[in-house]
């Protein structure tokens, strides 16, 4: 993208880290500065698959790149205390979830992942990852990312949110 | 009363000769203009990572030094949502506690807050339902000369609560399945977009209750070509952009909305233009449409941060000027006036301020105890 | 100092503002990035003497090296909708306060300062000044800065510091 | 059970052959051990520009990625101050809460945490009264086997709130007039540093009562030599250092304090070396003083940052071992094992780790939703 481009150039705020992030939280991210976390551009070398992957998967659930997280807008609950389909501890999961559609590399299908918020904490701040595949307005809700969906919960305060393989996508 | 007080203060200081400076009076709390002036601002600070302490900042965008820039500043819990007042000096904002800060029980109020003091006047318990959605300004709306403040509530089901700002009371709350925001409609209605690609138009009574509800035809289709939610709107003239680039006049001035035959943003397809962002487009008080813009634009860039300001005539469909800003921006805004100033969101969370009918960029407002302020409001 | 020169040096998170605050909270002030205001580290050129000064004194009210600043530690009011002496619009103004004597470079007198803290609001985020001249631990408290002193207040939340000229300094 | 919730939520998709990715269960919360392994430490942040969010985030700084460093996190509202418990899975933060977010009435709660959920167990109301001071260890203390929370308050009055853990009630207010904070004395016991030099020393009865009352004879002049108010403390035994490098040994197993014979830091004349910072010294487990060192001190240096942290022997007052911080430092702590880990806060608001018998640089551990952590806590 030209503006991510232009950003990394004039290396405003002296901050020049290379991002594949889409989307403006993602800038947020890497210019809010202390208090912000960096997701790391490519998957980090973490020497063996994380243990909290299933068989059949690949990718680093610390990375904003990580295939489950394509609809994705929030604090990732892997960088939390939580892995990339609990919740931290201490917190509630929402029931109540915003669906994306991912493709997973390893098969190549499709599958549904249910974006469950964790809550009852305040936000995480670690991780904060924003991807918009299929992202629509609050109008088609299940679609939508900018809502905080601790919906159902304790209490509505938002932690941050988890990634969780719900089943196949039914065929197009 | 307060040089008295002051002389007790004084801990035994030897009595002021003629050089010494002056004792100051304590207590002293400074105060603001009923009618805020045209170039300031209210930076609306979601702070997304420290959500019980979301910001309004009420910022002169005139000036040069933080001293001079910042005016005042008004507390919003959990992404809470704002409107102003135009017919008087007051303020809204609708927001969400929990007894024990981020656990307990839940208590949402619609607060409103004096523009001279800054200081709360009420607060108005309402249904703790409303939406906790990143800023936007159809979540908080005023319908009816300003008697009343309707409150976009999602539970995932939705519904829309009314408030009667006079009394200071909720009235009722109006179920919209399957549609979501408030679009002021008519003289006591409002208008709410639906999944299918409608409007479901709501008018209510004295009491606000529903007086009916009507749902148009479908004027998009959100699978093939979604309409951002976020219209480009000067009074009750809307124009909606498509995520393609197609604009849908709607005019809500009537009982009814009356959607327009639609047409498609110019010079967009060298390039592959786009409209995006946060807030992606705005009204100039003289009729012009400032749409924020990013290059290489396709499926899933409609959050995109722009790169550009494109300035429309919607009467023409001509664009009429381009402004390249310094940094990309995510939300943009403009002042009420005729000769206003543009101001926008960077990617760096700060506001940089153009000349909107120049396009030249005059300043950047920073260091003001920002975090994410995402919405940008012009001062009224 | 020795650490201020190899932080500058060092160039860390890319940020090389020269300072002549002191104290760790002007770093802080200087790292935390986008919500974190920083003071100026010389007097801004106003042009004229700013209106909210005395007659016999002088000095840049947005700087943490103004002279009424000597044993603060906070946000200056004077960046935050208020003035030197006064406070933002809809905050209450704590009678209860910590006490500096500092130094008029004008006429060379010590005065009393009171560092009212302004209250009601939350932090204003804007020029966090931190200087400690006679500042004490709060067995000592007219003289302890790490407290918040939003005290007989109707609310505990601290929003910014003024600075009060209350008399002239008793002779030593 | 979980399998048939996670079946209704499939949404029509296809039945899983061999190949497919299984669904997972939904509703899981990780949970925590019981006792928390020797270096993990929990960085208390106060949020300095959001105090109504700040947090105590759990660390494992053993490691090297995020997601194997954060273990969990709770809140703490306005300048939370926090104690661990020993013997039993606790911890308690006490936190002020007002009831519309900045304003409202006024709640001071002692909250107690399990270790192993991270789940309030508690909240216990107490006197809406306790300092709000940035963070430190001596405004809230255990005292009786951990029967006994102790907590500062500060109106500018002075005075204790004694709380029952057991029974998860406020028992009684204790003043200390002209006295601040708590160092855990004998039994049931504290003492408390007073303006003019002495001790003031509580012994508290079954019910929380004060059974006795004294003041030491004057031991420092804070007019000529300060005392840091947070002296290095290993069980009982105190070492309270001044602004100007002497070190105060102070025997609290007793019913009263026992003042031991000072001793200056040795190897700071030359380059004027202060001890300093926010958390200027702790004690290993081994009995060494731990000390964050600036140089070039003289008045008003001693909350400076160090750029070196010394090792004494508090028994042959030598140093042993100078560290030189990759960055400088404004808190240290050491974690509770013989081969601990030396953690600092750094001056750009990270933690860096050190090997803290070899003095060697380990990692920094960054990005982990910080503000400004400025007290850290070696976990138990």
């Amino acid at each position: 993208m030209k503006w991510l481009d232009s950003l990394v150039e004039s290396k405003a705020r002296g901050l020049a880290q290379q991002t594949s992030r889409r989307g403006f939280l993602g800038q947020v991210a890497a210019i809010v500065g202390g208090g912000a976390a960096l997701v790391p551009l490519l998957p980090v070398a973490r020497g063996e698959q994380s243990s909290s992957l299933q068989a059949g998967e690949k990718g680093d659930p610390n990375s904003c790149d990580y295939w489950r997280y394509c609809a994705i807008d929030g604090f990732l609950c892997n960088c939390c205390g939580g892995t990339p389909n609990s919740c931290p501890p201490g917190t509630e999961m929402s029931p109540i979830t915003w669906i994306g559609t991912c493709e997973n590399p390893v098969d190549g299908k499709h599958y549904l992942i249910s974006y469950n918020d964790c809550c009852g904490k305040s936000s995480c701040g670690s991780c904060l990852c924003q991807r918009n595949e299929g992202d629509l307005p609050v109008y088609r809700p299940q679609k939508a990312n900018d809502l905080n969906w601790c919906l159902g919960t304790k209490s509505a305060v938002y932690n941050c949110s988890t990634a969780v393989v719900v089943g196949k996508a039914p065929d197009k | 009363m307060i040089r008295i007080i002051v002389a007790c203060l004084c801990l035994g200081a030897s009595s002021a000769s003629l050089a010494d400076l002056k004792p100051e009076p304590i207590r002293q709390v400074q105060t603001l203009p009923e009618q805020y002036p045209a170039h300031w601002i209210i930076a609306q600070d979601a702070a997304f990572f420290h959500m019980s302490d979301g910001k309004f900042i009420v910022l002169d965008a005139d000036r040069d030094s933080i001293s001079e820039q910042y005016k005042g500043m008004f507390n919003g819990a959990q992404i809470a949502q704002f409107a102003q007042a135009h017919s008087r000096p007051e303020m809204y904002v609708v927001q969400t506690f929990h007894s024990l800060g981020h656990r307990g029980v839940r208590n949402d109020v619609l607060s409103v807050y004096d523009k001279r003091t800054l200081a709360p006047l009420a607060d108005i318990v309402v249904p703790p339902k409303r939406a906790s959605i990143l800023p936007t300004q159809y979540a908080l709306q005023l319908v009816d000369d300003e008697k009343l403040a309707l409150i976009f509530n999602f539970t995932p089901a939705t519904t829309v609560s009314v408030v009667d700002l006079d009394k200071r009371e909720f009235l009722n709350e109006v179920p919209i399945p399957g549609c979501a925001l408030i679009y002021p409609t008519g003289k006591r209605g409002f208008s709410s977009l639906c999944s299918e690609g409608t409007f479901l138009t709501v008018a209510l009574d004295d009491a606000g209750g529903v007086a009916s509800s009507t749902r148009s035809k479908q004027f998009f289709n959100a699978d093939v070509d979604a309409v951002f939610e976020k219209p480009a709107i000067q009074g009750r003239n809307a124009n909606f952009l498509t995520f393609k680039g197609r604009v849908i006049p709607v005019d809500l001035s009537g009982d009814l909305p009356v959607i327009g035959e639609s047409w498609s943003l110019p010079e967009i397809e060298a390039g592959n233009w786009r409209p995006g962002g946060l807030t992606p487009a705005v009204m100039s008080a003289n009729g012009k449409m400032y749409v924020l813009m990013h290059a290489e634009g396709k499926t899933d860039t409609h959050k995109d941060p722009g790169t550009e300001v494109w300035v429309f005539d919607p009467r023409t469909h001509k664009r009429e000027r381009q402004i390249e800003l310094a940094l990309p921006a995510v939300s943009i805004e403009l002042t009420r006036d005729t000769n206003p100033l543009l101001v926008v969101t960077t990617i760096e969370m700060n506001i940089d301020v153009y000349d909107a009918n120049k396009g030249t960029k005059l300043r950047t407002i920073s260091d003001f105890g920002q975090e994410t302020p995402l919405l940008l409001h012009g001062a009224h």
